[in-house]
């Protein structure tokens, strides 16, 4: 950890992909060219222009790219529209990395994986996604879902088609909400989506997307007869200084910085309704 | 035990700000105590306590934790501190002191506040103890002993000296400067205050008042009472309570652009207030039910989940005191009792 | 974040020679968002807008600043610049640094440097700016003149004349106001009636005028170019279009004690009435206060004797809805009321009568058939003392503070008249000053003294005093010769100020149109715009305005109709964006920006809002209509929410501007 | 008064579009001279300025602000700078009350004609600001150059 | 006079009038009054209370209570409503979900009051004749009452209720209280004295914002301190400058529209005398455009929203008040 946890360093943004109409991806390495922190899938950044803001995002790379960090941003804000508005060579600052990550060392090691996600729900899970598939043999299955508006709505589309869809053990299905055009593949909500698809009950799953799908797919999954010990999910849009101190990511007696942001559901079912 | 006659404090003062600052109660223009900068000719207030608590000397109101000078798509980042100044808080009162011992817990909890503890390493803190308790004082329900006080030292103020004894080594250390004004007392004019202070203390009107019945138990249970919709009717959502409070450390960091460059402060902020919680994606608590809620159940029920039963409040009596409205900790503590109890 | 393009002019020599261009182009590069810098001799040359142009294209921009005259000069150019590039005309921004800067200063490190700050402003509000879209919206090709005066008559003439329909709304029976009631008018002393009936009939016979006689407005709802007004047609009792206007049931209404109102109550009419013989429309109406078959249902003689079956005793008040594109307010004025000047006996003695009731008391048409007599003996009045500035420049609280503009003249007339027909009558006036400023005015004045031998006295009239030998005792002081006078005079003309009708300021909160403290409208600028109101659409004929003889009244009348013809002309109303808008959700409703506002451009609605947990909460909140906000942005100081906002000049653009000017 | 020879103060005026923005342009035109430390900018009407603005100024580091506008009864909007008038006159009040010197902050009335009186004023009101030295009173030291 | 209301309280919620009470509260002391709702005739007699130490305004709680169904019975005193017009002339109460009740107030006093005077440690408190009695932990007090009462109170701006559904008890007079004596001896210091002073006091401000969510004038859906989009929001005033700016802004904010009912200072937990800074716009509103209270009318216009041609230049600030 930082021994100066609030001032951040300095990162440069060497390439920007545009991933949907509203969501591009920037990759970011120290100003020394090297990755500017390690970190667990799952743990966060606080990436900021000065003067702008300063927001808490999902690094969405996998720790064992050693080259780079990744943030896929959807613009939705001041800062948001900012890093939108920006081009290669602009230098960022950040801090890091933050909250607990995704056990993947322990409790998801030689687990069969489900990947739940929707919309730019996707960000915290490529992540760990990578990293499973990069240590490919600590982990049993592996299968995604993954909806989005619209076709050109799914993050990482690109990645997707050419290495996840193309992986041995690796099984995507994904879902747009509407028809069209040049579509061929799944139309209709994530939630139903994955009571189609009826996944086997010993997987465990990673969910992440807008709070209406993780509330009707959570029902669906425990319809299925998945119980919410087997179900995790990242609740990093609570978090604000990332330290734990400030006080608005108290939610009962955890704090989502240090205690989170990954929460398995039957720890959040122990906390007050706050998030 | 050390003494010195009463006489002699603005040599203590002196001495005391040698090599350093020394802040103590004074009072202001308003008639109330607020710790000042000691200069020559300054006497201590006679108030019980200051309005603001002794906590801005580790967490301040509002500091730059960084600077930024941009230009073009360049970022330059400047750390803005200097080395700190040593510095002596003289006639801290029982309740403010154990408020340190609470915000290290959050503060020097990992990763570490290097801001605070910075603060920390130079403050030397000297207590005073308590005499004419008021009404508002209820500190012995956290068990404190106000006759007693914490800190690196401790101070007894009767009719004719003023007694000293160190509690830590940055205490031994401040006494060893004071020396040569300082003689060998004996400690039964302060046994004998202790006594008197404990007959009044036992005659507090909030002297039975407890909160043991609180604590991380009872989390669902008191987050739960239908009280909170009465209790938290009148509240204006203002920050006095916040901003009184020695143990509320809450803050935001905001950035400010000089015309020159970014300011990156922090400055305290309150769980009252009605944007604390809001963020790009909505706001996790709407009304001030739950705003108020969240402070009450913060002090009562999460710290101490969270920090071996130790509740986030240490019966300094300010909020009661300040509150325009009213309402207090003591009053949701007794409303709640039953709730939590059943 | 925007993308800026900064274009620095030299103006020539006009700029460069004190402001050093190429630095000023060269620092502004540096500021936050500007990706093109540039300098020229003449951006508004073809050559240097078609810079601008490739510039916007080229590099993308999304915002461009103008280093270069003032923008009252040029903005309006360079904004169609933009726009023929593609880009929002309000995307621009000017920094003049020419008029306010190059010209002005002669130290040219001073200049560079104050240009540099100025680009800067600029730059920094361009960073905010948004692009704006005028509003557009209809016009109905169809207006409305209140009041059916001289003022009205005249306005709805020129706009049926250009074309355009147009209503007039006139709350007596009868178009023609007060010229009605004038015997001659000066200077040229030629009947008003003869002047005045014509402009009558050509209203009655103009097919693209409707008269809604016996009527008033009753509501007002819109904007320019799209009022929806209520016309109440008060019930008349008479079929308007059975009605052949052959006044056999005005001979035979046996309720013969109604005061005549349009002899000022001199005389007395039937019942059932129709003003003069010239009225327009020509059509009977029923005094229902009076009448006693709809009183008490015992008559009915009218309907009896009445041919054409036009008294309808049923009759009700009809409510018309109309829509309007233009509106122009003609309601006139009014002599004041005399009961509070005690001291000359107006309530008192049947001899002292107001200047308009001797109008009526020469009239051929009025109640002694154009003779002069004394209304309480009929006979012939020796001496006559006529009182200047009744009520008129008076700050005592009595009257009316402002000079009432006609009555010197009205007044120099009725004594070269009374002389002219009775020589045998002396004739005095006593006044503060003779006010003459019009053309032929101070000869037809000096006409009266020296050929007529008006006895013109400077000096107030102290009281007057009926005597009992049923003359008039007027004491009074000559000014200047500093006497005492006392005259035994016969009548005594008391010259009483004018004031706006009453309807006039209901009808404004209507019109949500401007008054002054008088209760005369205000205009849009008083050099101007004198005869527009500063509420879009709404236009001002006449004394409603302020005092008015004949021919102004007609002057403003024209020109009232020339706007409204100038304005029903067009198909479409393109606003200025640069208008109010209101944020609902920081709104409070508390009407503090609508009492600001000189256009009635703010109005309220309850709104719903849907808060946390499936809750809905209905505010007040203020709409800004942007057609007739004019822009000028009195509203967000008044509003302390901030909820108010102006777009162009938005709080955040001016402070950024300060922020960078204060750099 | 004393004459702090060297400082070059801030100064910012307000000035509405229709007349004294033209007043200053006429000036301009007429090469009237005034100096280069006031800095225009240009609102619709002076009834725009909002006091939030002319403190705004000062934090920034302005150490004189003058707002302009048309003179009463002139005003293209009819009565903006009525409103204009009464807020700035309590403002003003509000600031002398505080101890901040009055002498900082004025309101002049001056028409698109007026461009002698236009440049006369702010010759005057610089010199005043430039007596009175740098703005201590109102300032935000954080947004002071360094 | 308090059995008084608590009586009239529970007919109103008997024959259904109102369906609850605001009003006061008892606490733990004998001063701690806090505002509250009571929805039962049993509530009312367990902790309704009316004495010298309910002070709090109680108006702008009726903007949300007045939207929130049903009626609600609110006891005013005389100086709550003039906030009460205020408020009703803003549109920000519902005036039919509101009913009235006019109560007597002779002046009232506070804890900060008596602690000013010396008097700590309150254990309770009685009047008694003309006197207030207190009990102390460290014993008995006993002082006038006048003296006892709260600066806002001496200069009481009138005991007459300027809007009510009913009145209890009697109307007091109105005895020419000196309302702008500290403004005016302020105006007479020189200018440096004034900035000392204000500077003093507004340090010490930690911007808790009670005296903004206290005041009845302060109603905005969202302060423009509170906005990030206004451009000048700050949470805590990092400077002195935005300590002033906070102040003066939020008192040019309620000008012409702050009825002086001193709710400001007596919250201000570090006993800054905000009023002073309303009572100077009221002081020169009085002055300039001619005597005006607000709250005396639920309808019309304000100062600052209204202008005489005639009206004073804002030169006339370097020839008035005060001295340089």
């Amino acid at each position: 950890m930082n021994e100066e946890t609030l001032i951040p360093k300095l990162g440069v943004v060497t390439d920007i992909r545009i991933d949907t109409p509203d969501v591009k991806t920037f990759r970011v390495v120290g100003l020394d060219g090297k990755k500017v922190f390690e970190h667990i899938p799952g743990q966060c950044a606080m990436l900021s222009i000065p003067g702008v803001g300063e927001a808490m995002f999902s690094i969405t790379s996998s720790p064992t790219n050693r080259e780079f960090m990744e943030f896929s941003i959807k613009k939705c804000g001041c800062l948001t529209d900012w890093l939108h508005a920006m081009d290669v060579g602009q230098q960022i600052t950040i801090r890091g990395p933050y909250g607990n990550g995704f056990p993947v060392e322990t409790d998801l090691k030689g687990k069969d994986l489900l990947f739940i996600a929707g919309g730019i729900g996707l960000a915290p899970l490529r992540s760990v996604i990578n990293y499973v598939r990069d240590n490919r043999a600590n982990y049993g299955s592996i299968q995604i879902i993954y909806g989005s508006r619209s076709k050109e709505d799914l993050v990482d589309y690109q990645e997707i088609l050419q290495e996840w869809m193309t992986d041995e053990g690796v099984e995507v299905n994904l879902t747009i909400d509407r028809e069209q055009e040049g579509w061929d593949g799944h139309v209709g909500f994530v939630p139903n989506f994955v009571k189609e698809l009826n996944p086997d009950l010993k997987k465990t799953v990673l969910m992440c997307g807008p709070p209406i799908m993780i509330k009707f797919t959570l029902a669906g999954l425990k319809e299925l007869g998945f119980s919410e010990t087997q179900v995790y999910t990242t609740m990093e849009l609570r978090m604000k200084c990332g330290v734990g101190k400030c006080g608005r990511c108290n939610i009962g007696s955890k704090y989502v910085c240090k205690d989170g942001p990954v929460f398995r559901f039957d720890q959040l079912d122990e906390l007050p309704n706050e998030y | 035990m050390k003494k010195l006659p009463l006489s002699q404090m603005p040599a203590l003062y002196a001495a005391m700000a040698q090599g350093g600052a020394l802040y103590l109660p004074v009072d202001n223009a308003a008639g109330d105590a607020q710790f000042t900068r000691w200069q020559e000719g300054m006497e201590l207030s006679r108030a019980l306590n200051t309005v603001r608590s002794a906590k801005d000397f580790f967490f301040p109101q509002t500091e730059n934790l960084v600077s930024f000078r941009m230009q073009g798509k360049t970022i330059e980042i400047i750390d803005p501190r200097t080395e700190g100044e040593d510095f002596v808080l003289f006639g801290v009162r029982a309740c403010d002191a154990r408020s340190f011992t609470i915000l290290d817990k959050v503060f020097l909890a990992d990763p570490v506040d290097s801001y605070y503890k910075s603060r920390r390493e130079h403050g030397t803190v000297v207590t005073l103890a308590c005499t004419r308790p008021e009404e508002t004082c209820f500190c012995q329900s956290f068990g404190i002993d106000p006759a007693d006080p914490e800190g690196d030292a401790a101070c007894w103020l009767t009719e004719d000296a003023l007694y000293i004894t160190a509690r830590t080594a940055k205490g031994e250390a401040l006494l060893a400067r004071l020396d040569g004004l300082l003689e060998d007392a004996d400690p039964a004019p302060v046994e004998a205050q202790k006594a008197q202070t404990a007959a009044i203390l036992a005659k507090l009107p909030l002297a039975q008042f407890t909160t043991r019945s609180f604590g991380g138990d009872v989390l669902m249970k008191a987050f739960d009472s239908p009280k909170w919709a009465s209790l938290s009717e009148a509240c204006l959502g203002c920050g006095t309570c916040t901003f009184v409070c020695p143990t509320c450390q809450c803050y935001d960091i905001r950035d400010f652009d000089t015309g020159h460059g970014i300011q990156r402060y922090r400055c305290w902020d309150s769980c009252m207030y009605s944007d604390f919680t809001k963020m790009a994606h909505g706001n996790p608590r709407t009304s001030q039910l739950e705003r108020f809620r969240q402070r009450f159940m913060h002090k009562l029920v999460y710290f101490p989940a969270n920090n071996d039963g130790e509740y986030g409040c240490v019966g300094c009596g300010r909020c009661l005191a300040k509150c325009p409205i009213s309402m207090n900790i003591v009053k949701v503590a007794k409303a709640l009792e039953g709730d939590v109890h059943e | 974040m925007q993308r800026i393009g900064v274009f620095v002019c030299w103006c020539g020599s006009n700029i460069a020679a004190t402001v050093d261009v190429e630095a000023v182009a060269e620092a502004l590069s540096h500021e936050p968002g500007v990706v093109f810098s540039a300098n020229y001799q003449y951006m508004c040359s073809e050559a240097g807008q078609n810079l601008i142009k490739d510039a916007i294209r080229d590099h993308q921009l999304t915002g461009v600043v103008i280093c270069s005259c003032s923008p009252r000069m040029h903005e309006q150019t360079f904004r169609k610049t933009a726009a023929a590039a593609g880009l929002n005309p309000y995307m621009v921004e000017i920094a003049n640094i020419r008029e306010q800067c190059s010209w002005i200063h002669k130290d040219k490190a001073a200049g560079t440097e104050k240009a540099i700050i100025l680009g800067r402003a600029a730059v920094a509000k361009v960073h905010l700016n948004a692009p704006l879209v005028a509003g557009e919206s209809p016009v109905t090709k169809r207006a409305l003149v209140i009041g059916g005066g001289i003022a009205g008559i005249q306005t709805a003439l020129d706009i049926a004349d250009a074309g355009f329909e147009v209503d007039i709304v006139e709350k007596e029976p009868t178009i023609g106001g007060k010229m009605t009631q004038l015997d001659k008018t000066f200077p040229t002393l030629d009947c008003a009636a003869c002047i005045l009936t014509p402009k009558m009939v050509d209203c009655a016979q103009d097919e693209r005028i409707h008269i809604y006689a016996y009527s008033e407005v009753e509501k007002v709802e819109g904007f320019v170019g799209n009022f929806t007004v209520t016309i109440k047609k008060k019930a008349r009792f008479v079929d308007e279009t059975k009605c052949t206007g052959c006044g056999l049931c005005t001979e035979k209404c046996p309720q013969k004690k109604v005061p005549n109102l349009f002899n000022l109550g001199l005389d007395t009419r039937r019942a059932i009435y129709i003003p003069f013989a010239q009225a327009v429309p020509k059509v009977a109406t029923i005094d229902a206060d009076y009448c006693n078959m709809l009183k008490n249902g015992k008559c009915g003689v009218c309907a009896k004797v009445c041919t054409a079956g036009a008294i309808d005793y049923k009759q009700t008040d009809q409510h018309i809805e109309e829509k309007y594109g233009a509106i122009v307010v003609a309601t006139g004025y009014n002599p004041i009321k005399l009961d509070s000047f005690e001291e000359y006996a107006y309530a008192q003695s049947p001899d002292v009568v107001t200047s308009l009731e001797f109008e009526r008391l020469t009239n051929a048409a009025g109640p002694t058939g154009g003779t002069l007599l004394r209304p309480s003996d009929g006979k012939h009045p020796h001496t006559i003392v006529f009182v200047q500035c009744v009520g008129s420049r008076d700050t005592s609280g009595c009257g009316k503070p402002y000079c009432s503009k006609i009555c010197c003249m009205y007044t120099a007339k009725h004594a070269m008249l009374t002389r002219d027909k009775y020589p045998d009558t002396e004739v005095y006036v006593f006044y503060i000053d003779v006010r003459t400023p019009g053309k032929n005015f101070d000869e037809f004045y000096r006409r009266a003294v020296e050929e007529y031998g008006v006895h013109y006295i400077k000096g107030m009239v102290g009281k007057v005093a009926p005597q009992a030998d049923g003359t008039l005792m007027v004491q009074a002081s000559d000014l200047i010769s500093n006497e005492q006078l006392h005259i035994s005079a016969d009548m005594v003309v008391l010259a009483a100020a004018i004031e706006p009708d009453k309807s006039a300021r209901p009808l404004a909160t209507m019109l949500t149109a401007s008054m002054d403290t008088n209760d005369f409208f205000t205009e849009a600028h008083p050099k101007l715009r004198p005869v527009e109101s500063p509420t879009a659409g709404i236009f001002l004929s006449g004394a409603c305005q302020g005092p008015k003889d004949i021919p102004e009244t007609v002057a403003q009348a024209g020109a009232a109709a020339s706007k409204v013809i100038g304005l029903l002309s067009k198909n479409k109303l393109t606003g200025n964006p640069c208008v109010a808008r209101s944020d609902e959700m920081l709104c409070n409703g508390c009407s503090s920006c609508e009492k600001v506002c000189p256009y009635g451009a703010i109005s309220y609605e309850d709104k719903e809002f849907r808060m946390p947990n499936r809750t809905v909460a209905i505010r007040r909140v203020a709409k800004v209509n942007p057609a007739v906000c004019q822009g000028c942005g009195a509203c967000t100081v008044a509003c302390p929410s901030g909820a108010m906002d102006l777009l162009g000049f938005s709080n955040r653009q001016i402070m950024a501007e300060v922020d960078a000017i204060c750099k | 008064m004393q004459v702090n020879e060297g400082f070059k103060p801030t100064i910012v005026a307000f000035c509405c579009n229709w007349c004294s923005y033209a007043g200053a342009d006429l000036a301009g035109t007429n090469r009237l001279q005034y100096p280069a430390d006031v800095k225009i900018i240009r609102v619709p009407c002076s009834c725009r300025v909002n006091p939030l603005f002319i403190l705004r100024a000062f934090q920034r580091g302005a150490d004189g602000v003058i707002l302009c506008g048309c003179h009463p009864g002139d005003c293209h909007y009819t009565t903006g700078n009525y409103y204009a008038r009464r807020r700035m006159t309590l403002l003003f009040s509000m600031l002398d009350y505080l101890g901040i010197e009055r002498e900082r902050t004025r309101v002049e009335w001056v028409s698109a004609a007026e461009g002698v009186k236009f440049a006369a004023t702010m010759n005057d009101f610089v010199s005043t600001v430039t007596a009175l030295g740098e703005n201590k009173r109102l300032e935000d030291l954080r947004c002071k150059a360094n | 006079m308090q059995s008084q209301l608590i009586e009239r309280a529970k007919a109103l919620l008997a024959d259904g009038t109102v369906d609850r009470v605001l009003g006061w509260k008892a606490g733990e002391f004998a001063y701690d009054m806090t505002p509250a709702l009571f929805s039962s005739a049993q509530e009312l007699d367990e902790g309704f209370a009316y004495d010298a130490f309910c002070g709090a305004n109680l108006s702008k709680y009726l903007v949300k209570e007045s939207r929130k169904g049903g009626r609600v019975l609110a006891f005013l005193k005389p100086c709550d409503t003039y906030s009460m017009n205020q408020l009703l002339k803003e549109h920000r109460i519902l005036r039919e979900n509101v009913y009235l009740i006019g109560v007597p107030c002779q002046g009232k006093t506070d804890v900060e009051t008596l602690r000013a005077l010396g008097i700590t440690s309150i254990t309770a408190a009685r009047q008694e004749g003309e006197d207030l009695v207190v009990e102390t932990l460290y014993g008995q007090r006993r002082i006038p009452l006048a003296e006892a009462m709260a600066e806002r109170c001496k200069a009481c701006k009138g005991k007459k209720h300027m809007i009510y559904d009913e009145r209890i008890g009697e109307e007091g007079e109105l005895e020419n209280p000196d309302r702008f004596g500290q403004v005016a001896a302020l105006e007479a210091m020189s200018s440096e004295e004034r900035f000392a002073f204000w500077r003093g006091e507004l340090s010490r401000c930690i911007r808790c914002n009670a005296c903004r969510n206290v005041c009845p004038a302060c109603t905005c859906e969202q302060c423009v301190f509170d906005n990030p989009a206004s451009g000048v929001d700050n949470k805590a005033a990092a400077t002195s400058f935005e300590e002033n700016m906070f102040h003066i802004i939020r008192a040019f904010h309620v000008a012409g529209r702050c009825t002086d009912c001193g709710e400001c200072s007596r919250v201000c937990p570090q006993r800054i005398p905000l009023h002073l800074l309303n009572r100077k716009f009221i002081k020169d509103i009085n002055t300039f455009y001619g005597e005006y209270q607000a709250g005396e009318e639920a309808e019309g216009r304000t100062p600052l929203t209204a202008y005489t041609e005639g009206d004073v230049e804002p030169s006339v600030v370097y020839t008035k008040g005060g001295n340089d």
